[in-house]
């Protein structure tokens, strides 16, 4: 009996503390105050996965927003205004990106929001930012027509479609490859491209094989085989670079012998670092190359490696110019949320360092395409 | 008037309060360990959201719609699984659960990958109040019935329930329909809130977050559910200021709550737990009953 | 007393993967007759009690049960026609009430189905007050009315026995198999036990079959005593026949040796 | 072309087999399913990567250290997670090892952030052909240590003393304790040579495909745990069985019906196997009493 009263006891103390606890964590310093040091505080919120299995993609998105912030916040060319980061995470999982989404429209009162990362993320938030009229610009999610019919949804990131396109091109007419096999990780990121590049594969020459896998896997020998058996000249791999890393390396096991193609989820050093050798050759899609030797690239990648000690990807490449678009639109109309509405949607020729940046009527991206080639293991550019 | 961001949470607390509750009926009242719930959520979330897309019926009926194809699914599932008991049963709707959100993954009609955009807001406050006071009510009358009984009698012991001429089998499917029926209700009501849906959020660790305010709250709780469900989504919300440390909190709490109270916020019996006399704790216990006969030198036949 | 066959073996074996636990048994119980069923460890007693309850099948052999075949039936289908049982272990449901324990009993013996549990219909209403009137008649006859709201494992260790046994009469049986009633209890309590299981006879008709090793209790109870020895029915027939029966003294002394 | 496949699948099969072992052992001997062991199987492969690249151990030493450190971190797992649960029900324990899985992942994620680390290879990169199917040397390598570290477990198990304690323990708590058997550390010893497996895959796993990330245990500790149990959960054989027979049927669906529906091909063998016998492949029938 005394045991169990200690117990319960020891449980209430617990709970009660707990309880204390997270008031006090959710209470805490919510801050009401919109000036910093004099200046307006203009708000900005973030929407992506910071733990879970696609946390990768969120951090680096976020790293990406916090350096274009820090730069802004520290040039003072936003005059009277100063920039903060409101950051949220969604642990990948998109009903939780919905709350995410509703907390900075309604208790943090954000002026824009850089995000979400994942397509599933932005597409569960893009009725709740309409509600709220609080722009939002994705700087990774490419679903098809997401942004389609939401005058508050932009996005900053090659379009999916345009990619696989302008590379299908280039490999019939410039590598001149004819029999393709496409791999393709199933998601919407995965799907959209192998749509894309399937059909122009198959206008200008032949696909002869399509596989698919799944966002995680580690083997592919089984989709590989069956993609070997039918002889193909090149593998277009349409995911992100640590599967596709594996996936060359398991197909030069098999003695593959292929022309590796991809699309900008290949862009990062772990692919060079987990593919090595396999994937020399390689060519990939892009909108991002970080050995261009313009200043403003440059600046951002040697302000990246100081910030993080690591060489910033995709990911945080557009995630930096997205908030640079949101920075500009606030420096030609203003900070209001309806203005910087604006300032997104008027976007035309802005020079990222993603490359010249248009956003259209739908709240698409125009941007170049650029094409990356791995050579003595670094990314070089091909076109 | 309240702020959308508190109503979000209040509807995702009544949803989650209705998923809660149907899989008391099945864990807590009948013993049975489902760890595929957000399967059925699922089901009736897809199912009612084509409906209104598709043949854009009241929502009403898309939300029944919903609900009668997941208890289709639950009874259909139950009459192989339910033969299996305790890990066994928990592991096979564990896989039915994985299937469920792979077959959604791949099929066109779900959307797929790329997920079910443009389904129209429909759930209000009202409707989710509704649905949980229904939810509740109707539950608690069954609880309360000779049906009730019998699925506890199940929990407590097989056996004895099969001799005292309870069909377990048959009320064990009828408690995995009933309980699938709410979880497509919830997942109905979900769906036509979210106005978006995706595999991905009902995937095994969304089960095993239904499990965890089942079994925080109180196995065999009614209200034990609803607290269940409350603190396990608005916490989290609390937590956002420490994002990285939400879900290692949240670990650490599973761990801690089991050591100092394993029945549950508002379990009832404290010393052994309500849950202990599954099929196979009660195997252990014949064990010892058995060693503690063979020393006192009875009869054992 | 009537000689009229209630159940009825014939030939029945039951073995466990190669195992013979029960070997051609042939074996009757008459109405309103208490008939004890002994024999040393394993002798198999509990086995032929799973086969009469439908717990077990029968490898062989054939079991009537009111001139109604029940060898492969569930104990679900079995217990409605009017056998009812105790366990060895005291199988109670723990965690429910006193009460709720006899109501499971009457489980059997009511309707209602998912539409009146949650409507409650009138009839819902009125199966329910019957089924609880029933249960608590069971209650105040093994003497545990006041203990209704109790849950059933507060109860003592001779409570828990009545308690099940309270519950396997709610199931209106016709034959009651008790599964060592008296074990672990004191001499008094198994005095108590004794009135208890000719009171459940005299005043209610049912017969009764008992597993015992209270070898005063089995003869002063038993009208008749049937011996098990590994499987096979060694011996039958009135207490006094049995006790002075060689095999049977042989297969008790072979054990102690 | 099959016989690749097929090849393909028992290699895929015994990365599952090496996880499965684990799981099993601890199954086998506490009947608690240790959701925590894909976390185990994760720290097994941070500590070996950890120890190869920065420390620069050998790598056969980083393999044995690696196995040595995840013991001691299941040992930890059990003691606080687990041990004070024992007496309560399986549900509990259940929820605690789903809690000590979601913790450490995340703890994981906190310390070493969610980049994938490449894990460098130790072994030069050479692939043999034969006529039939091509096959590499860590391939090999992978198909050899599961089955050698199987006929090892199998080993103890039967043949030792420790084993033969936990087999009683296995059979019957109370009565092992009343024969003198120390429960408490056998069910340590138990946890500590299962996590040393959950270690050993790990380091293999994460050789094999080059990459380490805190999330690396989810999908792959729920596979291994399916193919326990499709082997026979407890049954260490089975678990090998298991493993290369969910492996294979992965591939062959994957090959012969559609990449999209591998993994549901998985699960449907696991609901298959438990409909038509629900205690694994090799696992006992357990008689029911009444």
């Amino acid at each position: 009996m005394i045991a169990r009263k200690k117990k319960t006891t020891i449980f209430t103390a617990v709970f009660l503390c707990l309880v204390l606890l997270l008031g006090v964590a959710g209470c805490g310093p919510k801050e009401s105050a919109d000036t910093e040091d004099g200046k307006t505080v203009i708000k900005i919120g973030t929407v992506g996965p910071l733990s879970g299995t696609a946390a990768a993609y969120g951090t680096n998105v976020l790293r990406g927003i916090e350096v274009a912030v820090d730069e802004a916040n520290a040039s003072g060319e936003l005059g009277d205004y100063v920039l903060k980061i409101v950051s949220e995470d969604t642990e990948g999982d998109w009903s939780k990106a919905a709350n995410a989404f509703q907390k900075l429209v309604d208790i943090d009162k954000v002026n824009v929001i850089i995000g979400a990362v994942l397509s599933s993320e932005t597409a569960a938030g893009g009725d709740i930012i309409k509600d709220a009229k609080v722009p939002t610009i994705s700087p990774s999610s490419t679903a098809v027509d997401l942004t389609k019919g939401n005058p508050y949804l932009f996005r900053n990131c090659l379009s999916d479609e345009v990619q696989a396109i302008q590379l299908a091109e280039y490999a019939v007419k410039e590598l001149g490859l004819s029999k393709f096999a496409i791999l393709y990780t199933n998601n919407d990121y995965g799907k959209s491209l192998k749509d894309a590049f399937e059909a122009k594969a198959n206008e200008l020459a032949e696909v002869v094989a399509v596989e698919v896998f799944m966002d995680g896997d580690e083997n592919f020998k089984s989709q590989l085989t069956s993609i070997k058996e039918k002889n193909p000249d090149s593998l277009y791999i349409a995911g992100y670079y640590t599967e596709a890393g594996k996936i060359a390396q398991q197909a030069k096991e098999l003695g593959m012998n292929v022309q590796l193609l991809g699309a900008d989820g290949l862009c990062n050093v772990v692919l060079l670092q987990i593919g090595g050798e396999a994937v020399e050759g390689a060519y990939a899609t892009s909108g991002f190359y970080p050995d261009d030797p313009t200043p403003a690239v440059q600046n951002f990648v040697n302000a990246y490696k100081e910030k993080y000690n690591e060489d910033p990807d995709m990911f945080a490449a557009q995630a930096y110019d997205a908030t640079r678009i949101v920075i500009e639109a606030i420096k030609s109309k203003g900070p209001s949320s309806e203005e910087i509405r604006e300032g997104i949607a008027a976007t035309k020729d802005f020079p990222g360092i993603t490359g010249k940046t248009s956003i259209d009527e739908e709240g698409d991206t125009i941007k170049d395409v650029i094409i990356l080639k791995v050579e003595n293991g670094k990314f070089i550019r091909a076109r | 008037m309240i702020s959308p961001y508190y109503l979000q949470l209040i509807i995702l607390v009544g949803i989650n309060t209705i998923m809660a509750l149907s899989l008391n009926l099945i864990i807590g009242y009948t013993g049975q360990l489902s760890i595929g719930h957000a399967a059925f959520m699922s089901l009736g979330a897809y199912c009612s959201a084509l409906l209104t897309l598709h043949f854009n019926l009241p929502f009403i009926v898309s939300l029944l719609g919903g609900a009668l194809f997941a208890a289709f699914f639950g009874i259909l599932i139950g009459i192989p699984t339910l033969k299996l008991k305790g890990d066994y049963l928990a592991i096979a709707t564990l896989g039915f659960g994985e299937i469920v959100r792979i077959v959604c993954l791949n099929l066109e009609i779900t959307g797929g990958a790329v997920g079910l955009r443009g389904i129209p807001k429909k759930t209000t406050l009202l409707w989710v109040v509704l649905a949980v006071l229904i939810t509740a009510f109707i539950l608690n009358r069954i609880i309360k019935s000779r049906i009730g009984r019998a699925l506890i009698a199940i929990r407590e012991d097989e056996t004895a329930a099969d001799a005292m001429g309870i069909n377990s089998t048959y009320y064990k499917i009828l408690c995995f329909g009933v309980g699938a029926f709410f979880a497509g209700l919830g997942g109905g009501l979900f769906a036509h809130y979210m106005r978006f849906l995706h595999p991905k959020s009902f995937d095994f660790m969304k089960s095993i977050e239904q499990l965890c305010m089942v079994v925080l709250g109180g196995l065999g709780n009614m209200w034990g559910s609803f607290v269940g469900a409350t603190i396990l989504t608005v916490v989290p919300e609390m937590l956002r200021s420490v994002a990285d440390l939400r879900l290692l909190i949240y670990g650490a709490v599973l761990i801690l709550m089991m050591r100092v109270r394993p029945q549950g916020i508002l379990g009832e019996s404290p010393a052994n737990g309500g849950f202990k006399n599954n099929s196979y704790s009660q195997w252990i216990q014949t064990r010892l009953k058995k060693s503690l006969r063979k020393r006192s030198g009875s009869d054992k036949t | 007393m009537s000689r009229h066959s209630i159940l009825t073996a014939t030939g029945v074996s039951h073995s466990f993967g190669g195992l013979v636990a029960l070997e051609d048994i042939d074996f009757k119980i008459y109405q309103q007759e208490i008939v004890g069923l002994i024999g040393p460890n394993g002798a198999g007693k509990t086995t032929l009690f799973n086969l009469f309850t439908g717990h077990y099948k029968p490898t062989e052999g054939e079991i009537y049960f009111n001139n109604q075949r029940i060898n492969g039936l569930k104990p679900y289908q079995i217990t409605p026609k009017g056998i009812a049982r105790t366990f060895q272990n005291i199988r109670l449901f723990k965690q429910m009430s006193v009460l709720d324990n006899v109501l499971i009993g009457q489980h059997c013996r009511t309707r209602t189905g998912l539409v009146g549990a949650v409507l409650r219909t009138p009839r819902t209403k009125k199966e329910e007050a019957r089924a609880r009137e029933h249960a608590m008649e069971m209650l105040s006859f093994v003497n545990l009315e006041e203990k209704k709201d109790e849950k059933a494992s507060n109860l003592s260790y001779g409570e828990q026995r009545r308690l099940e046994i309270a519950r396997a009469l709610a199931t209106d049986p016709l034959l009651l198999l008790l599964d060592e009633p008296a074990a672990g209890m004191n001499p008094h309590e198994t005095i108590e036990l004794i009135k208890l299981v000719r009171q459940i006879r005299d005043q209610m008709k049912i017969t009764i079959l008992l597993i015992e090793h209270d070898m005063k209790m089995v003869m002063g109870i038993s009208e008749r005593v049937a011996v098990l020895n590994y499987g096979k029915m060694i011996a039958e027939g009135t207490p006094q026949e049995v006790q002075n029966n060689e095999e049977v003294i042989r297969a008790y002394l072979g054990e102690t040796a | 072309m099959f016989v690749q496949q097929l090849m393909n699948g028992l290699i895929l099969g015994s990365t599952y087999a090496l996880i499965a072992l684990g799981y099993t052992m601890v199954y086998g001997i506490i009947e608690l399913i240790n959701f925590a062991h894909g976390e185990i199987y994760m720290f097994g492969a941070f500590v070996g990567l950890i120890l190869v690249t920065v420390l620069k151990v050998p790598f056969f030493l980083a393999f044995l250290l690696a196995m040595a450190a995840s013991a001691l971190l299941g040992i930890t797992i059990e003691y606080l997670a687990y041990r004070p649960l024992r007496r309560s029900s399986r549900l509990a324990a259940l929820i605690s090892a789903i809690g000590a899985s979601i913790f450490l992942s995340n703890l994981a994620l906190l310390i070493m952030g969610s980049t994938p680390y490449n894990f460098p290879t130790p072994f030069e990169a050479k692939v043999y052909e034969t006529p039939f199917f091509i096959i590499s040397r860590v391939e090999i390598l992978v198909l050899l240590s599961s089955l050698l570290l199987m006929i090892a477990l199998t080993l103890i198990v039967q043949k030792t003393k420790i084993g033969k304690a936990m087999r009683a323990v296995a059979q019957d708590k109370d009565t092992a304790s009343l024969m003198g058997i120390n429960i408490n550390k056998i069910v340590t010893i138990t946890f500590a040579i299962g996590s040393a497996l959950g270690g050993a895959a790990g380091v293999m796993v994460g050789i094999y495909f080059r990459t380490v990330t805190p999330t690396m245990g989810l999908m792959p500790g729920l596979k291994g745990f399916v193919a326990a149990v499709v082997g026979g959960i407890g049954n260490i054989p089975g678990a090998m069985l298991g493993g290369i027979l969910l492996g294979i049927a992965e591939v062959l669906g994957a090959a012969y019906i559609s990449s999209q529906y591998r993994d549901a091909v998985a699960f449907a063998l696991l609901i298959l196997v438990l409909l038509l016998k629900p205690s694994g492949l090799l696992g006992k029938p357990v008689q029911e009493k009444v």
